[in-house]
C-alpha cells in the first residue's frame, strides 16, 4: 500500500473525524492507501512540518496556508470538507458588548498561531484600530480555553461552534445569554480546514494520483462520519479524543460545517479570504496557483 | 521513634496548614463564578450552602483538594494502567523520556565536563556558551526540535527525550566541572609525585572526588528532566503523558484533572528525587563516607 | 654516612641533590613574590637534612622544587643528576606533605597501596609492602578503616607509610610530624632513625622543632626568609646511634643552641 | 614552543583540503553563479598555507594571527560564494569548511596556551576565545543552512536573523520591556527576596524548619511549568501572571540554598560567636550570612535563568499581543521563523546578561570564597 | 599568684572555675564515647595552668565545657560561682580555638574587631584596642590583609589578637602556639607570660609541649584517655619571674621529667 502522512492542525477531536473514520472504517486501505495521521498541538505548525518532508498532506487554514506560500512554501489546497467556518465571537449578554458598534475601548478574545486572521479582517472592515485605547478594541492572546470569559479577563471570546460555545453551555451560561457574531452569517468568514500538499511533489503524476485516492477516501470518510455522528466519535475517542459526549455533540456540530461532502472549493470563498488577507496585508500579493481542483475533480469522478 | 516524631509532626502540621489555605482560597477564587451562577439561575443560597457548591463545582477556577484527591485516587487506582485515562499510564509514559532524557543528559554532562577539565581550549571556550544554551527558552523551540525530528524521521520518545537532555546536561555538567576539581591542590601534587598518568589520576583522583557533586547534581538534573519532558509533551498533539494530560485538561477547563495531572508529576518528581538520592547515599556510603 | 659541604660546580657522583643559585620567584597578583634565592647546596646520598627555618621562609618551597611540584625561576637544580621532572618520572622520591592528604574514600590500607597501584605491582606485593610500612608506623590493625575514623596523629603516620611503601631512595618530608603530641612523636623519630639506618636511604625533613632537628640530622640546613635563603648548614657531630637521652648530653645542648641561634638571627624579634 | 609541534587539527585540515580539492567542483551544476577555480585554490591556499605555516611557527601569538586570518578569510569566501547559489553545495564545500573549522580550533588551542603576563592582554584573551568559539557557531550554521539549502521556515540562517532583528528593534524592546522589565525583574526580586525571607523565617522557627523544608525540598524539584495556564487562570493576561510564575518558579531555589547556606558557616565560627554570647542576630548577619552568600548567589545564578524561562512559557498560555513569548509563538504560525529566531536570540542575549551581571556581583561581594579566589569557576 | 590544690567541696571566693565529679558521654551512632570521668579541678584567680595529656584525652572537651560549649552529662561546674551558661553570657571568658577559625570575608583588623562589635564598644575603643593587641602578636602592618593572605602562623597569632582584644578575666586557650615555630613560639610564650603578669587574669592553656607547659604554668594538668580523667596535677615551684634559659635550669628539667613520665603512663608506647 502507498504511505501518506496527514498532519491534523489540532488535538484529535472530532473536527477532524472524517479522516479517522475513513482509517477505521478501511476506506484508505480500499485506496491501497496506508495512512498515518499525525495529531497537531498548540505549537506545532503544519505548514513547518510540510515543508520539512514529515507530511505529505496536511490540514491547514486557508489564512496560514497562504501566508507560508509567501514564505516559499508552495503549499496547494487539493480540497476543502469544511465549507463554512466554525469560528465565532461571543459576548455575555449582561456584559457591555451587544452590538459591532459597542467593541470600541472593550478587550476581545482572539487566538493567534494562524488563527486571527479572520478576526483582523474583520476588525480592518470595521476600521477598528487593534492597539487598545479608547477608540479601538484591546486584544488578548486567548488560552484555548473559555476561561477569559468565566474569570471575566476579556469582554468577548473567540469560540468554535463545535466546541468552546458548548464548554460556555457546559459552565452555566445558556444560549439566550450569549452574543454571538458568526463570522460566516457575518460574511467574514476565511476558509478553515483544506487539505494542502506542497506544488512540486504534485507535478509527479504518481503522487496526484495518491492524491486523488486519499481525498477519495477522506471525503467518504466524511461523508460517512456526518451520517453516523455516534459512531465517528467513537471512533475519535478510540483515537485519544478526550470525552466522548463533548465529541459527539462537536461531531453534530461539524456535520453542518461540512455541508455536502464533495471536498470541492468554492472559489468565490476563496476570492474573498485571498483579498481580505491582502487587505490586512498578511499576504502582500495577490497568491496564484494557490489551489488546484483537478484532484477533487479526479476524485468525485 | 522519638526522632521520627519529631519530624513528622512539623510536617504533617504544615500540610494541614496548607491545605486548610488552600480550602480557603478555593472559596475565595470560585465564589464570584458561582455568584454568577446563581444569580443567572436567579438562587441566593445560604453560606453555607454557598461554601459547599464553592468547592463542589466541575470545573472550578481553584479545586478543592478533595475534589483532586478523589480524582486523583480514581484515575490512579480505580482504572486500568494500560487506559488512557489512568494517570498511571500518563506517568509511565513521562516517566519513560524522563529516564531516557536523564541518562543521556547526565551522560553529556559528564562528557563535557571532562572535555573542560582536561582541555584547556574547551575550557575557555565553552563555558559562557553553555550558560547562553540554558536561557534560551526551550519551550519555544521544543516544538520546532520535534518538527525538525520528525522530518528526518525520528519521532515518539526520542524527540521529548532530547529535549529533556537538553535541561539536564547543564547541572550535571557544571556540577561535574566543580567536582572533577574539587580534589585539593594537595592531592594532586601527591599524585604528581608518583608521576601517575593523566588517566591514573582521574579514575583514582577525580571521580572519587566528583561523587557527591554528581549525585548532588543529578537530583537537579532529574528534576529538570521531568520539566523537559512534560514540555516535550506539549506541543506534540496531547496523546500521553503528564504534559499531554494538562494540556488536554487546559483546553476543556477540566482543572480538577490537570491539578490531578500536577499532582502525578509531583509524586513522580519526588520518587526520582528520592530515588537519586538513595543510590547517592549507597555509593557514599560504599566509598566509606562519614555518616551524618 | 658521608657530609659534604656544597663546593662549587664539581658533579659529585655521590650528590642526590645539587642545586646552583637556585632561586624562585612567584607571580601574584600583587606583585612578585621571592621565595627562595641563590641557595647552593648538594645533598649527597644517605644523608639525613633537616631544613628549619622561620615561617614562610621556603622550606616547602625547596622541597617542592626537588619534586618537581614547581619550577625554579633561576639557576639550577639536578636530582640524582637529572633534571626535577625526569627524576619524578623515574620516581626517583617519596613525598610525605604537610598534611596527610590521605582520600577519603579509601581505608588505611588501600590509601597506602595507592602509590604501588600506580607503579603497577602486584598484588601479592602491594599487600605485603602495606603489611610491613603499617607495621612500622604502628597502625596495625586499623587496615580496614577509613580517614575520618582515625585521630589527627593516626592519619599522619597513615601518609609517612604511603611514602615509606613506595620505598624511594629519596625522602622527602615536610613537618611530617607536626601535628603528633610529643610521646608518639619521640617514638616515630627512633623508628625513622633505624630505618634511615638500615635503608640508606637520603631524607630531606623539614621541621619547626629544633630538638629535632639536632635528634634527626646529619646536617641541619636554617633558612632565613624574604626571600628565603640558607643562612647556616651545621654539620651534627652526633654519633649514628642515637637513644632518645642523648638529647640532654652537652653536645647536642650546643648543637641546638648553635641552631637557635642562626634561627634567631633570620626573625625579627629581639628582645 | 608546544603551538610549534604538528597538531592533529592541523594536519586534518590537510587531508580534508585534499580530499577536497580532488572532488571539486564546490557547487553543483544548478548553480547559477559557480565559484571561479581561481576562488576555489585562493580558499583551499587560505587554509593550506597556515596550517603548514602553524607547524613552523614558533611564536603563539604569530601562529595564531595566521590561523585566525586563515579560518576566518575561507569562511568568509565560502559563505559568500553560496550567495545567490543557495542549496547547490557539494560535498567539497563542507570539507573546506570542515577545515577552516578544525583551523579555528588550533588557533582557539594555541591561544589558550598562552600565558599573558600583563593583565590586559590576559582579560582580552578571556573574551577572544570564547567568542572565536561562538563566532564558528554561526559561521557553520550560516554556512550550512545555505549551502545545504535548508528551508527558511525550518531554519533560517543567522545572517537572516540578524537582519530581522536589526528590522524589527521597535517590536523587539516592546516585548523585552513587557517580558523582562516587567514580568521577569518584579517576579525574580519578590520570588528570591520572599525565599530568602522565608528561609530566615524557618531558620529562627525550628518548628517550621522542620515542617516546610522537606516540603520545599520536595516542591522545589517539581515540574513548576505546569502551573503556568493556572496562573493565567488566576492572575489575567497582563504581566502579572507571568510574574506570578516566575515567583513560583524562582522561590524554592531560593529557599532551599539559603536554608542550606545559612547551615554553612562551621561549627568552630559558630561556637566562636557563643563564646561572645551573640545574639541571634548578630550571629545570623556577622556570620551566617556571609558564610552562606556563594550559596545565595548560586540561586540568584539558577534563578536568572529559570525566571526567563518561566515568563516566556507562561505568555504561551494567553497574553497581551506583546512579549517575547507572545511573538514567539505567533509568529511562528505566521511562518516568520526569523522573527521566532530573533526573539530566542534577544532572549539569550538578555538572559547572559543577567547571568553575567549576577555573576560579576557574586565576585565582587564572595571575594574572600577559595572558588573565586583560585580564579576557577 | 595563689596556688590551691582542689579541696573537695568548699567554696572558695577565689575559685574561678569549679568541676566537682565533671564528667561527659558523648553518644555517638557506634555507642557512647566516655570524653571525660570523674574531674574534679579548682582553678584559682590569677592561676595559669595548663592542661597536657594525648591526643583525644578530653582537653578540648574540658575546654569547651567550661565555655558552655558542651553540657556535662554527671558532675557539676561553676564558673565564677555562677553556671557556665550564665558565666558566657556575662561575656566572662575568651577562647583561643585550636584551628585560627578567621572570617576570610573580614580584614585581619575587623576580625580582631569583631567581638568588640558584639559587645557593643565605640568604634574609638574598638581602633585602640585592635592596635594594642596587634602590636602585641607583632602584626602590626596586616591589618588590611585577608586571613587567606596570611601564613598559618600569622593566622594564629590573629587569633589569638581577637580573644586579647575581648580582654575577658578568664582566657580558654586551645594549643594557642601548635602551628607556631620555635622563635616566634618562644616570643609569644613570653608575651603571653607577661600579659599574664601584668593583667592577673587566669588562663587555661592546652598543649602538646612539655617544655612550653613547664614554662607558663603555674599548675600542670596532666590527663589520660579513655576516659579522660586527671591523672596527675603537677604545682610549678619556678619563680614568677622567667627568662626563656630558664629552660635550662634543672629544677626546670627536673619538673618536665616528672610531666614526661605522668604522659607516658598514659600512652601505649612501652619501648
Ligand atoms: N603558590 C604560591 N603563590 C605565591 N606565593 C607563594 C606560593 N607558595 C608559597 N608562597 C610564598 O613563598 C614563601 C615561602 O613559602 P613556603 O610555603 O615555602 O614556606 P615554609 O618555609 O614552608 O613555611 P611554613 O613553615 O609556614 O610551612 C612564602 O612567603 C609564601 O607566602
Ligand atoms: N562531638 C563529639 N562527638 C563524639 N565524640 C567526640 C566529640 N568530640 C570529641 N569526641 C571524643 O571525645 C574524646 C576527647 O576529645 P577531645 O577533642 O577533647 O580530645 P583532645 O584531648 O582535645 O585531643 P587533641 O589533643 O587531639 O586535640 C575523643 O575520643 C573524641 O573522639
Ligand atoms: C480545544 C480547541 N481550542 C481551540 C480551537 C480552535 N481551533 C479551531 S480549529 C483550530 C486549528 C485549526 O483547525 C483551532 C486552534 C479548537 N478547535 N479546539
Ligand atoms: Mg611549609
Ligand atoms: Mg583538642
Amino acid at each position: 500500500a502507498d504511505k501518506v502522512t496527514l498532519q491534523l492542525k489540532w488535538v484529535t477531536q472530532s473536527q477532524f473525524a472524517g479522516y479517522y473514520v475513513a482509517k477505521e472504517k478501511g476506506f484508505y486501505g480500499e485506496e491501497n492507501l496506508d495512512v498515518d495521521i499525525k495529531p497537531g498541538g498548540p505549537d506545532i505548525a503544519p505548514e513547518q512540518v510540510i515543508a520539512g518532508g514529515g507530511a505529505d498532506v496536511i490540514v491547514d487554514w486557508m489564512g496560514g496556508a497562504l501566508a507560508a506560500r509567501e514564505k516559499g512554501v508552495g503549499l496547494v489546497n487539493i480540497a476543502q470538507p469544511y465549507k463554512k467556518a466554525g469560528m465565532e465571537l461571543v459576548c455575555p449578554k449582561d456584559g457591555p458588548v451587544k452590538t459591532e458598534a459597542d467593541f470600541k475601548g472593550k478587550t476581545l478574545g482572539v487566538w493567534f498561531f494562524g488563527n486571527e486572521y479572520p478576526f483582523f479582517a474583520w476588525m480592518n472592515k470595521l476600521g477598528l484600530p487593534t492597539e487598545g485605547g479608547a477608540d479601538g478594541v484591546t486584544v488578548l492572546k486567548q488560552s484555548f480555553d473559555v476561561q477569559p470569559l468565566i474569570q471575566k479577563q476579556a469582554d468577548c471570546i473567540s469560540v468554535m461552534t463545535y466546541n468552546e460555545y458548548w464548554q460556555l453551555i457546559d459552565a452555566g451560561f445558556k444560549p439566550e445569554e450569549l452574543t454571538v457574531f458568526n463570522y460566516t452569517e457575518m460574511g467574514n468568514d476565511l476558509l478553515e480546514d483544506g487539505l494542502y500538499a506542497m506544488e512540486d511533489k504534485l507535478k509527479d503524476p504518481a503522487f496526484e494520483d495518491k492524491m486523488v485516492r486519499f481525498v477519495r477516501a477522506s471525503m467518504k470518510g466524511w461523508k460517512y462520519a456526518v451520517d453516523n455522528p455516534d459512531e465517528a466519535a467513537g471512533i475519535v475517542v478510540d483515537n485519544g479524543g478526550q470525552d466522548e459526549n463533548h465529541q459527539k455533540r462537536m461531531m453534530g456540530e461539524v456535520a453542518k460545517l461540512i455541508d455536502n461532502a464533495d471536498g470541492k472549493l468554492i472559489e468565490a470563498a476563496y476570492k474573498r479570504t485571498a483579498e481580505a488577507l491582502l487587505a490586512q496585508k498578511i499576504i502582500t500579493k495577490e497568491p496564484s496557483g494557490a489551489w488546484t481542483s483537478t484532484i477533487t475533480d479526479k476524485a468525485i469522478k | 521513634m522519638d526522632r521520627l516524631r519529631d519530624r513528622i509532626i512539623p510536617v504533617i502540621t504544615i500540610l494541614l496548614v496548607i491545605v486548610a489555605a488552600w480550602y480557603a482560597f478555593a472559596v475565595y477564587m470560585n465564589a464570584p463564578f458561582q455568584r454568577d451562577l446563581d444569580r443567572r439561575a436567579g438562587l441566593t443560597p445560604g453560606t453555607v450552602e454557598f461554601v459547599g457548591k464553592t468547592l463542589s463545582q466541575p470545573k472550578p477556577t481553584m479545586p478543592a483538594p478533595h475534589q483532586v484527591a478523589q480524582n486523583f485516587f480514581e484515575n490512579t487506582f480505580l482504572r486500568k494502567v494500560t487506559s488512557a485515562r489512568s494517570l498511571v499510564y500518563h506517568s509511565w509514559v513521562t516517566l519513560s523520556s524522563t529516564l531516557l532524557g536523564f541518562t543521556f543528559g547526565t551522560a553529556l554532562g559528564i562528557l563535557i565536563a571532562v572535555g573542560i577539565v582536561h582541555v584547556i581550549a574547551l575550557d575557555r571556550s565553552l563555558m559562557p556558551w553553555i550558560i547562553a544554551s540554558q536561557t534560551i527558552p526551550i519551550l519555544a523551540v521544543a516544538p520546532m526540535i520535534i518538527v525538525v525530528l520528525a522530518a528526518i524521521g525520528i519521532t515518539g520518545l526520542i524527540p521529548k527525550a532530547l529535549i529533556s537532555t537538553y535541561l539536564s546536561f547543564f547541572p550535571v555538567a557544571v556540577g561535574m566541572v566543580k567536582g572533577l576539581r574539587s580534589p585539593d591542590l594537595m592531592h594532586l601534587d601527591l599524585m604528581h609525585t608518583y608521576n601517575a598518568s593523566a588517566s591514573q589520576t582521574f579514575w583514582k583522583l577525580r571521580v572519587p572526588a566528583s561523587v557527591p557533586f554528581l549525585f548532588a547534581s543529578m537530583k537537579v538534573a532529574v528534576a529538570a528532566s521531568l520539566v523537559g519532558a512534560i514540555v516535550g509533551e506539549l506541543p506534540t498533539g496531547a496523546v500521553a503523558g503528564i504534559g499531554a494530560k494538562l494540556l488536554a485538561g487546559s483546553y476543556y477547563s477540566q482543572t480538577i484533572d490537570m491539578w490531578a495531572a500536577l499532582v502525578a508529576g509531583s509524586v513522580v518528581a519526588a520518587m526520582l528525587v528520592v530515588l537519586v538520592g538513595i543510590v547517592g547515599k549507597v555509593v557514599e556510603r560504599s566509598m566509606g563516607g562519614r555518616p551524618a | 654516612m658521608t657530609v659534604n659541604q656544597a663546593t662549587a660546580t664539581s658533579v659529585d657522583q655521590n650528590a642526590v641533590v645539587e642545586a646552583r643559585k637556585l632561586g624562585l620567584t612567584f607571580q601574584t597578583n600583587d606583585g612578585p613574590v621571592r621565595a627562595l634565592a641563590d641557595v647552593d647546596l648538594t645533598i649527597n646520598k644517605g644523608e639525613f637534612v633537616s631544613f628549619i627555618g622561620p615561617s614562610g621562609c621556603g622550606k616547602t618551597t625547596f622541597l617542592r622544587v626537588i619534586a618537581d611540584l614547581e619550577q625554579p625561576t633561576e639557576g639550577k637544580i639536578s636530582i640524582n643528576g637529572m633534571t626535577p621532572e625526569q627524576a619524578r618520572e623515574a620516581r626517583a622520591y617519596g613525598y610525605v606533605f604537610q598534611a596527610a592528604a590521605l582520600f577519603p574514600w579509601r581505608t588505611i590500607e588501600s590509601n597506602v597501596g595507592l602509590p604501588l597501584e600506580i607503579i603497577g605491582l602486584s598484588k601479592a606485593e602491594q599487600q605485603e609492602r602495606i603489611k610491613r610500612t603499617m607495621d612500622l608506623v604502628n597502625l596495625s590493625g586499623f587496615e580496614k578503616k577509613y580517614p575520618w575514623q582515625l585521630s589527627g596523629g593516626m592519619q599522619q603516620r597513615a601518609s609517612i607509610a604511603r611514602a615509606l611503601a613506595f620505598d624511594a631512595d629519596l625522602l622527602l618530608m615536610d613537618e611530617p610530624f607536626g601535628a603528633l603530641d610529643e610521646i608518639v612523636r619521640d617514638h616515630l623519630n627512633e623508628q625513622l632513625l633505624r630505618l634511615w639506618r638500615q635503608t640508606n636511604k637520603t631524607i630531606c625533613f623539614v621541621t619547626h622543632s629544633i630538638p629535632e632537628a639536632v635528634y634527626l640530622s646529619t646536617r641541619i640546613v636554617v633558612m632565613s626568609p624574604r626571600p628565603g635563603r640558607v643562612t647556616d648548614v651545621i654539620e651534627s657531630t652526633l654519633p649514628t646511634e642515637r637513644p632518645l637521652d642523648i638529647r640532654e648530653s652537652p653536645e647536642f645542648l650546643a648543637i641546638a643552641a648553635r641552631v637557635r641561634d642562626g634561627l634567631r638571627a633570620g626573625h625579627s624579634y629581639e628582645d | 614552543m608546544m603551538n610549534s609541534k604538528p597538531s592533529w587539527q592541523a594536519g586534518l585540515a590537510l587531508v580534508l583540503c585534499a580530499v577536497a580539492m580532488a572532488t571539486v567542483p564546490i557547487l553543483t551544476a544548478e548553480a547559477t553563479a559557480p565559484m571561479s577555480s581561481g576562488m576555489t585554490s585562493l580558499v583551499v591556499g587560505l587554509i593550506a598555507l597556515p596550517a603548514v605555516a602553524s607547524f613552523a611557527m614558533f611564536s603563539g601569538l604569530a601562529s595564531a594571527a595566521v590561523l585566525f586570518v586563515g579560518a576566518h578569510g575561507a569562511a568568509w569566501l565560502l559563505i559568500s560564494g553560496i550567495a545567490g547559489n543557495e542549496g547547490t553545495a557539494r560535498m567539497p564545500y563542507f570539507l573546506l569548511l570542515a577545515a577552516a573549522w578544525l583551523l579555528a580550533w588550533r588557533c582557539v588551542a594555541v591561544l589558550s596556551a598562552i600565558r599573558p603576563v600583563s593583565t590586559q592582554v590576559r582579560t582580552l584573551l578571556r573574551l577572544l576565545i570564547p567568542a572565536i568559539f561562538g563566532a564558528w557557531i554561526l559561521i557553520i550554521w550560516e554556512a550550512v543552512t545555505r549551502g545545504a539549502g535548508v528551508p527558511f521556515i525550518l531554519l533560517p540562517p543567522p545572517s537572516a536573523i540578524a537582519a530581522r532583528i536589526g528590522n524589527s528593534l521597535p517590536i523587539l524592546l516592546a516585548d523585552v520591556r513587557q517580558t523582562i522589565f516587567k514580568a521577569v525583574l518584579f517576579g525574580y526580586i519578590v520570588g528570591c527576596a520572599s525565599g530568602f525571607a522565608v528561609a530566615i523565617l524557618a531558620d529562627r522557627v525550628p518548628f517550621l524548619r522542620k515542617g516546610l523544608l522537606p516540603i520545599g525540598n520536595m516542591v522545589s524539584a517539581l515540574p513548576i511549568i505546569g502551573v503556568a495556564p493556572i496562573m493565567v487562570i488566576w492572575f489575567g493576561f497582563e504581566w502579572q501572571s507571568k510574574a506570578a510564575v516566575v515567583i513560583i518558579m524562582t522561590f524554592f531555589p531560593m529557599l532551599v540554598n539559603t536554608v542550606a547556606g545559612l547551615a554553612a558557616s562551621g561549627h568552630m565560627e559558630r561556637d566562636l560567636m557563643r563564646t561572645y554570647a551573640s545574639n541571634y542576630w548578630q550571629t545570623l548577619f556577622k556570620l551566617r550570612l556571609p558564610a552562606a552568600a556563594p550559596f545565595i548567589f548560586n540561586a540568584l545564578k539558577i534563578n536568572s535563568t529559570l525566571a526567563l524561562i518561566g515568563a516566556i512559557v507562561a505568555e504561551f498560555f494567553g497574553t497581551p499581543i506583546v512579549g517575547m513569548g507572545f511573538r514567539i509563538s505567533t509568529e511562528i504560525g505566521r511562518m516568520n521563523v526569523d522573527m521566532v529566531w530573533a526573539e530566542i536570540a534577544v532572549a539569550a542575549l538578555a538572559g547572559s546578561v543577567f547571568y553575567g551581571v549576577v555573576a560579576l556581583i557574586e565576585r565582587a561581594t564572595t571575594f574572600w570564597h577559595p572558588s573565586v579566589r583560585g580564579g576557577r569557576a
